[in-house]
């Protein structure tokens, strides 16, 4: 049914949707109006689940931890300093295969500290055995949020799922969402069925020391299971399509890629400016394209060289860093070419919107602007040179 | 796939601990046992039966040889002893 | 022995007061309960893959977060409409409990879960290798509070964890020891008939960071009670309930057979110094038998 | 594609004032993106919110530089701080304010309406909140939204007696305007 | 002069030498020996500093934090779950600007919990700002430290280091050092004169929230840092070969680099491994060769292309893993020969050593063996298939 | 007011009583003082690049670590030999200082720091829209603990944060209020003057979280300490030594004026509950007066 | 290079606040006054100066009209009046 | 380049051992790497500690698998797992133990030497501590490093009485085995 709805509120009605047993958290800007709308649920009785109000992030993971082990359904939600200070709490729980959803409404780390957007949170856990996937609009928010639980739950992938939103774009934006049905999301999201439990029943142990003659297998897993999370997600969003008639790829989106001769390679809302800009350039007769990543970890490399290997010039649009490395996602498309046959012209770096400067449409075609054939190595977009001087 | 991950109940039995004993192994007399049970409550590897006097005994598989046993019985009838090459 | 639900072949030391302890704090909880373990001696000794000593359902995630993870397990219980007939314990070292994992311990007192914390004080991380933890006593030698030049060993008192617990409100706080298994048995049993967060903190011997033989064990623990360093005490709602009364011993008589201490013996003004500890505690806790000691 | 951009106080209601304009919009069918200047604001600190708005779904993540309309809860606002700038040659400005509040000099084609929302809501709603007047005045200077759909969107947002109040300060933000168009 | 001393003790006792006023830190196997020893030294009156024994590695990284902002030379050392759990803080104390060092002792990341070496840790801190160092031996690490520390002082960079040592084989090992000498060290390092401080003669304001309009300029600066520090190493590397007759490079090290058809990338001890083989394999005529990076943070991307570009083959072997995308230094030697002239032929991605997996001379014939013309991704080296079976 | 250490410009909200409790603290403490202040709306109202209120060193890192930055400030100052002449103050709001904060500042109270920290508790986490904190009281209406069908607002009582303080055996615990500045000023007067660590909670009214005038700041925080629910106390080497003696009003009194407590005023029942948790509190610390109120 | 890092002591003296008041402003009548200096230590802003009886007053450039000195005032001696249009 | 393995209980000192026995190669002007195998072990359990010696520095960073000489702490500890594994074809093994402590039989060229070291010990030092017996055994039995070196070591390493009595324990070990080698 179509609603004008704040995101934050959206993702509180989905996750209402997926009927969690626990659901913990600790309140940051920009992830608080998700939070806050749980507990009202929770409070009106509209949702039957255990909401623990703990004291730090680093509790909130760990309650989702015990109680995902215990075999209950659970969701959690953070940003920036918060996702930091569980981080802990972030490897392990990828490590023990729980199948914890988290909404990360990204922002920008500290120092200095600044609550507005970026993707610098999520970006920099990239490692940690998270799937991870990026919305664009929230529509595509509540989606991927359904789709995260099934997902993470499937028996033969069992790990967590990271869903990244744009902090205030998306979390405090208001717009136009078709929100699924109770019935319809029971039928595509079953209750949760653990592989394994913490149990009086049939008493396990969880978490035991594994030594150099084990450990090296655990991790490896989890690498190979990443792999068939890229199988598993067209299936997925094929069914989702069947049920709720909306169609997403669910690793990446091409718009206007075929022929492109400048295609833009981002993640999550500023996607949409891209679009629009592509279209007005388009208009113009300008062969660019945008290459949007749905689903970051695991990286699809070969939908993303399939994608790119007929484009000459590609601009990888980061919101993170890796300080005094290449920008992350731009490191990994270059790394998708090499040793391929088919290769790109150039692929130039450009990072934006750092601490919620804001894109604008000129941003991006500044970007296309110079995106010719001199590569640019980690371009900052949007950068007042007046600030740099030294005032100490 | 996911490889080393879980453990089943009361697996460390495959552990057979009693070849950490160098020195000493407890001896259990059974003569003067009033079966107050402290042996086998105090004994850190659990390894000590026993039901009423003069049964209790414990299982040098695991036994470490730790002489707590000893030294807790109220009627030295749980005494250390040279270690004898094993079976 | 068969049992037991905390089994042989684990990998303690021999003489580990904390296996010990542990073993009879299982076996008084009983099948029907849930343990979440901090990192530490006891989690490595007693889970290395392919192995565990546990009967009952266990789990480990980091050293930290053992209250956090049982608080997601107590709560899990309660949405299963299973947490009346299942125990909740959360386990861990003096440092695991005081120090490291203090916030998320106190986390779950404030929002009242039905848990028992119990901490197995063996006054230092030994996990590794004997540094000092906030529950170490003063002048203790361990490898971060070393005895040299200008140093006596650890500069700090035991922090007082159990009135930090009983100062949250909590229902039943109490200390136990190693020494004395029966009052172990008694207090977890009582602990658990009460609805609610309540900590219980049993002082368990290790032979390899107090230096006292493996035999020993149980004869340091108990004269760390009959000296007064080691109250046996326990608050109900509160205040103070009851207390195990002592003939106080001097407090060499603790110190002498155990090496940490071994620098302070010929140093009356250090010995002084310790007595006033425990005399302080046997005041303020009335630890002074009249007769006889009985429990 | 339009865009407005609300000027306010934080703690005025420039957010629900832009949710109820983009839910009048939601009401007639077209795509609004309604947002707030995400800022670190404290009550009464000078903020603002947006609509974008248009017939397919807005994907422009961006914020309002040159708004189409603009909207100022609080004329107090004006001092030393340009609410008008980046407004379109042919922009159009509705301001809270008594009679006479001075407004810098526009462009020959812009207009600005200036109404005592507050006073209006004061009497209709007891508190001086005249945002729900300033969106009747926006529907009557703009012509964007009709009345009646202004007036459901309050309907569905509010209840009971809160909701007669502002529908009754609606229609008399609405017809405020309306009577100086007629001049 | 010549000692044949453990690790952690030459590390400690460099430390001593470079003479901070506050030591802090908190336990974690296996960095414990540095910290307990520098306590020894404390307690001995043989190291004049504040000796901070802390209740958390959260609290070790802030006493740290805090003493430095007041213009105190300051030291710390983690490792494993102690660097994640002050993660946050350790991002915080980069974009601050303090010049703090950290001495990694590289371990595997939970779950499963592992107390063994790899170099997970420090690696998926890449991200935070720091400059980051690895050691092949106990020697290096030695000097790595002290360069360190010149390093992060300079008034152009004010940056911290982190100083990463492979936990157990350098931390425990025990071999021949040469230690410097007290007064060579002071030529070297003067005493630390901060450029602003937390002084009640001169009151400033630290930490103060940026805004979108100022947030993406700090940032930019510590990037553009970065950069500065690759000119500033082999400055300083020569000055220390002036003072200490030992030659660094700094950067990268090259071992037989030069004409060679097939040459792994590696860092840290595991180096000491592959010359080893090198060498070998040399002598059977086999055109093999090794190139160590030292520098990780900034990554020297220039000085590696310069060094690969001849070579057609090129295999990394990372100690860490990126779940689910290329293994985290594979990926960026990829990003470096992207777009560039000269290219190889193929650069080939393998991991060992997870979790204390022993990497023998025959791990790194493997991988010779496998770098041929078909391109490996992220093979991982000495996998115990038996144990990937289904237990569950 | 340009003798002020904390200028004017910052951009709390009007009527903050955090704004004017910080002041008076550091205008006490002097200009030789640094402080560590934990993330929160002081440091946000405060210190936006690029400008800053404070006349002091002042540093900012993280919300959780104040206490931690505070303790190397002070080793620091030792080491460098300006401590006897430089006062290092912590501080934070009450979800830094009893929630997520709370393990550093128990580290740094068992290392025996000489750091006074200050607590501003306005009872919620402000600066991210009114959440409840572990001293949010019982029955209180914020975000995350909302009134409800099944809920009356926040379900558990004001975590009892004084009495942790004082459980670890500091020196110094005070309890203050934004309604009684000189009693402010006298506490950190007193506080500073003692050597180790010292803890003063200061009742700091939010009228944007509390839902009250903004005018009535004061008499707000006043009504707190008149109706027994705000006791102002003092605890020194761990007993309690003054309280502020008051004619207790009825709770009523104090919850009508916010909207936070707006739910309860129609239901007696509740109202009893919240008069109960006054009573106890009079009786507790016995804080009825002989006659009328002296400070 | 260092960029937005550090900020000088008492610059937000660069943020007048007094904007920020819509409705009214205190005015300090200066007639009953007794120097009890309660409004000087009850603003938020620390706008306030005056050193003995009657001369105290506020910076209207600062003040956001919270209304806290009016009612502390014992003598009734600042009001709150309604905002003027300011110089 | 050498290598030699000590198997030991934890607690039982092979590192000590390890790391006297490089400091005597390193007091010889070789390039030792001694280093423990890295275990979570507790006081008890088995473990090894290893040496690795070459005339230049050591690079290689492995275990050892194939030792040139096995050191055995405890004769216990040969009881179900075999402390000889990959022992050199001419390898030398170096065991505390009683006589006629029995061995697993052997390749033709390895030898054994076995010797009461903790009695020695036990008689010198008051501990049956064999480790610095083995050493000086090591030193005869091996011809590696010359009893003199050793003795510096200990010297080096050892103070006041334990000094004195390891001196002669090292002696009395290395005596033992150049009688037996007479033989
Ligand atoms: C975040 C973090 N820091 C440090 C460690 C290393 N560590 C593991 S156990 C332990 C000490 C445990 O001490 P305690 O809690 O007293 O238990 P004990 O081993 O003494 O029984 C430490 C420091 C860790 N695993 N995680
Ligand atoms: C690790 C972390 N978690 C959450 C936040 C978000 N946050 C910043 S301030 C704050 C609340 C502050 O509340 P309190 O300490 O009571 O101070 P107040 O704002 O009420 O004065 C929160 C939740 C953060 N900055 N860092
Ligand atoms: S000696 Fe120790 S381990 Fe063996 S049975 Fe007795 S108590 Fe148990
Ligand atoms: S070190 Fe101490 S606590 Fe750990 S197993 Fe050994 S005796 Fe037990
Ligand atoms: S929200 Fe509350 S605490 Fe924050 S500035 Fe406003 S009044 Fe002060
Ligand atoms: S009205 Fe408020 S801000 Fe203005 S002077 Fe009075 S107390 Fe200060």
């Amino acid at each position: 049914m179509k609603e004008f709805l704040e995101g934050s509120l959206a993702v509180a009605e989905i996750i209402k949707l997926c009927r969690p047993g626990v659901v913990s958290a600790y309140p940051i800007t920009p992830q608080t109006h998700i939070v806050e709308e749980l507990a009202k649920l929770v409070a009106d009785a509209e949702l039957d689940a255990q909401f623990v109000n703990v004291e730090s992030e680093h509790s909130a993971a760990s309650v989702v931890l015990g109680a995902s082990a215990t075999g209950v359904r659970s969701y959690t939600a953070t940003s920036s300093q918060g996702l930091f200070y569980m981080a802990e709490v972030v490897f392990n729980i990828a490590g023990m295969r729980l199948p914890v959803i988290m909404t990360c409404a990204n922002r920008a780390i500290s120092a200095p500290i600044n609550i507005w957007n970026d993707q610098q949170d999520s970006v920099s856990l990239r490692d940690s055995g998270w799937i991870q996937v990026y919305a664009e609009d929230i529509q595509e928010t509540v989606d991927l949020h359904l789709l995260a639980y099934r997902l993470a739950e499937d028996k033969s992938i069992m790990l967590p799922v990271m869903v990244c939103m744009d902090g205030f774009i998306l979390t405090h934006g208001i717009e136009t969402v078709n929100m699924p049905q109770q019935d319809e999301v029971n039928k595509f999201l079953p209750s949760y069925k653990p592989l394994y439990k913490l149990d009086t029943e049939n008493p396990l142990t969880m978490g035991p020391l594994a030594d150099p003659d084990y450990y090296m297998e655990a991790r490896y897993a989890i690498h190979q299971t990443h792999k068939d999370v890229l199988k598993l997600i067209p299936k997925i969003t094929a069914e989702f399509a069947k049920v709720f008639g909306r169609q997403y790829q669910g690793l990446i989106e091409e718009y206007q890629v075929k022929g492109a001769e400048r295609v833009i390679v981002a993640m999550g809302s500023v996607c949409g400016t891209v679009k629009e800009v592509v279209d007005e350039l388009r208009a113009k007769g300008k062969k660019v394209g945008l290459l949007k990543i749905v689903t970051y970890r695991p990286l699809p490399c070969q939908e993303i060289y399939t994608a790119l290997k007929g484009v000459p010039k590609v601009a990888v649009l980061d919101k993170a860093l890796s300080l005094g490395s290449y920008a992350p996602l731009a490191a990994e498309v270059k790394a998708i070419f090499s040793g391929k046959k088919k290769t790109t012209e150039v692929i130039s770096s450009f990072v934006a919107g750092l601490g919620g400067r804001d894109i604008t449409k000129d941003s991006i075609k500044e970007i296309f602007r110079m995106l010719n054939t001199k590569e640019k190595a980690c371009e900052f977009i949007d950068l007042k040179p007046e600030l740099l001087k030294e005032q100490l | 796939m996911f490889g080393p991950l879980i453990v089943k109940p009361g697996t460390s039995k495959n552990n057979k601990t009693g070849s950490w004993r160098v020195e000493l192994r407890p001896q259990f007399l059974q003569k003067d046992c009033i079966g107050c049970k402290m042996c086998l409550l105090v004994c850190p590897e659990g390894c000590i039966e026993g039901t009423e006097k003069n049964t209790y005994h414990c299982d040098y598989l695991y036994c470490k040889g730790c002489g707590g046993c000893a030294v807790i019985c109220p009627k030295q009838d749980v005494v250390m002893v040279k270690e004898e090459a094993k079976d | 022995m068969s049992e037991h639900l905390f089994r042989p072949g684990h990998t303690a030391c021999a003489g580990c007061g904390q296996a010990l302890a542990a073993r009879i704090v299982i076996d008084t909880a009983g099948p029907n309960t849930i343990v979440a373990n901090s990192t530490g001696c006891l989690e490595v000794f007693s889970t290395k893959y392919p192995e565990s000593a546990w009967m009952v359902p266990w789990i480990h995630s980091l050293f930290e977060n053992s209250a956090a993870v049982a608080s997601g397990i107590e709560a899990a219980l309660i949405y299963l409409g299973k947490k009346d007939s299942t125990n909740v314990i959360a386990q861990g070292g003096d440092g695991g409990t005081a120090d490291i994992g203090l916030q998320a311990i106190s986390g779950m007192w404030e929002r009242g879960h039905d848990i028992l914390y119990v901490c197995y004080d063996n006054e230092a991380y030994m996990n590794t290798g004997v540094q000092r933890s906030g529950l170490t006593p003063f002048d203790t030698n361990t490898t971060t509070s070393p005895v040299g030049k200008q140093s006596a060993g650890n500069i700090r008192p035991k922090k007082p964890m159990p009135e930090i617990a009983n100062a949250h409100g909590i229902a039943y706080v109490a200390t136990s020891s190693a020494g004395f298994p029966q009052d172990i048995q008694r207090k977890v049993k009582k602990a658990l008939s009460i609805k609610g967060p309540k900590y219980i903190q049993i002082h368990v011997p290790c032979p390899l960071g107090w230096r006292h033989e493996s035999k020993l064990a149980l004869q340091v623990a108990k004269m760390a009670v009959e000296t007064g360093l080691y109250p046996m005490i326990e608050y109900e709602n509160g205040s103070l309930a009851a207390v195990r009364k002592i003939q106080p011993k001097p407090v060499e008589e603790y110190l002498k057979i155990q090496g940490r201490f071994k620098h302070l013996l010929n140093d009356p003004g250090a010995l002084k110094k310790i007595q006033e500890i425990a005399d302080n505690n046997i005041q303020k806790y009335s630890l002074r038998a009249e007769s006889a000691p009985t429990n | 594609m339009k865009e407005i951009r609300i000027h306010a106080r934080a703690g005025q209601g420039a957010i629900t004032t832009a949710a109820l304009l983009g839910y009048a919009y939601f009401l007639k069918g077209m795509y609004p993106y309604a947002f707030p200047h995400f800022g670190a604001a404290r009550m009464g600190a000078p903020m603002n919110a947006f609509v974008r708005v248009d017939a397919k779904p807005v994907r422009l993540r961006s914020q309002i530089y040159e708004p189409d309309y603009v909207i100022i809860v609080d004329s107090t606002l004006m001092r030393g701080f340009n609410c008008f700038s980046g407004l379109k040659e042919d922009g159009v400005a509705i301001v809270s304010g008594k009679e006479g509040t001075e407004i810098p000099k526009l462009k020959p084609r812009q207009k600005v309406f200036i109404l005592p929302a507050n006073e209006i809501a004061m009497k209709n709603i007891g508190r001086p909140l005249g945002n729900t007047a300033l969106l009747g005045a926006f529907g009557a200077a703009t012509g964007e939204v009709a009345l009646e759909t202004i007036l459901e969107a309050v309907r569905k947002r509010f209840t009971g007696k809160a909701q007669e109040a502002n529908v009754a300060t609606v229609k008399e933000g609405y017809e405020f305007v309306k009577e100086r168009l007629k001049v």
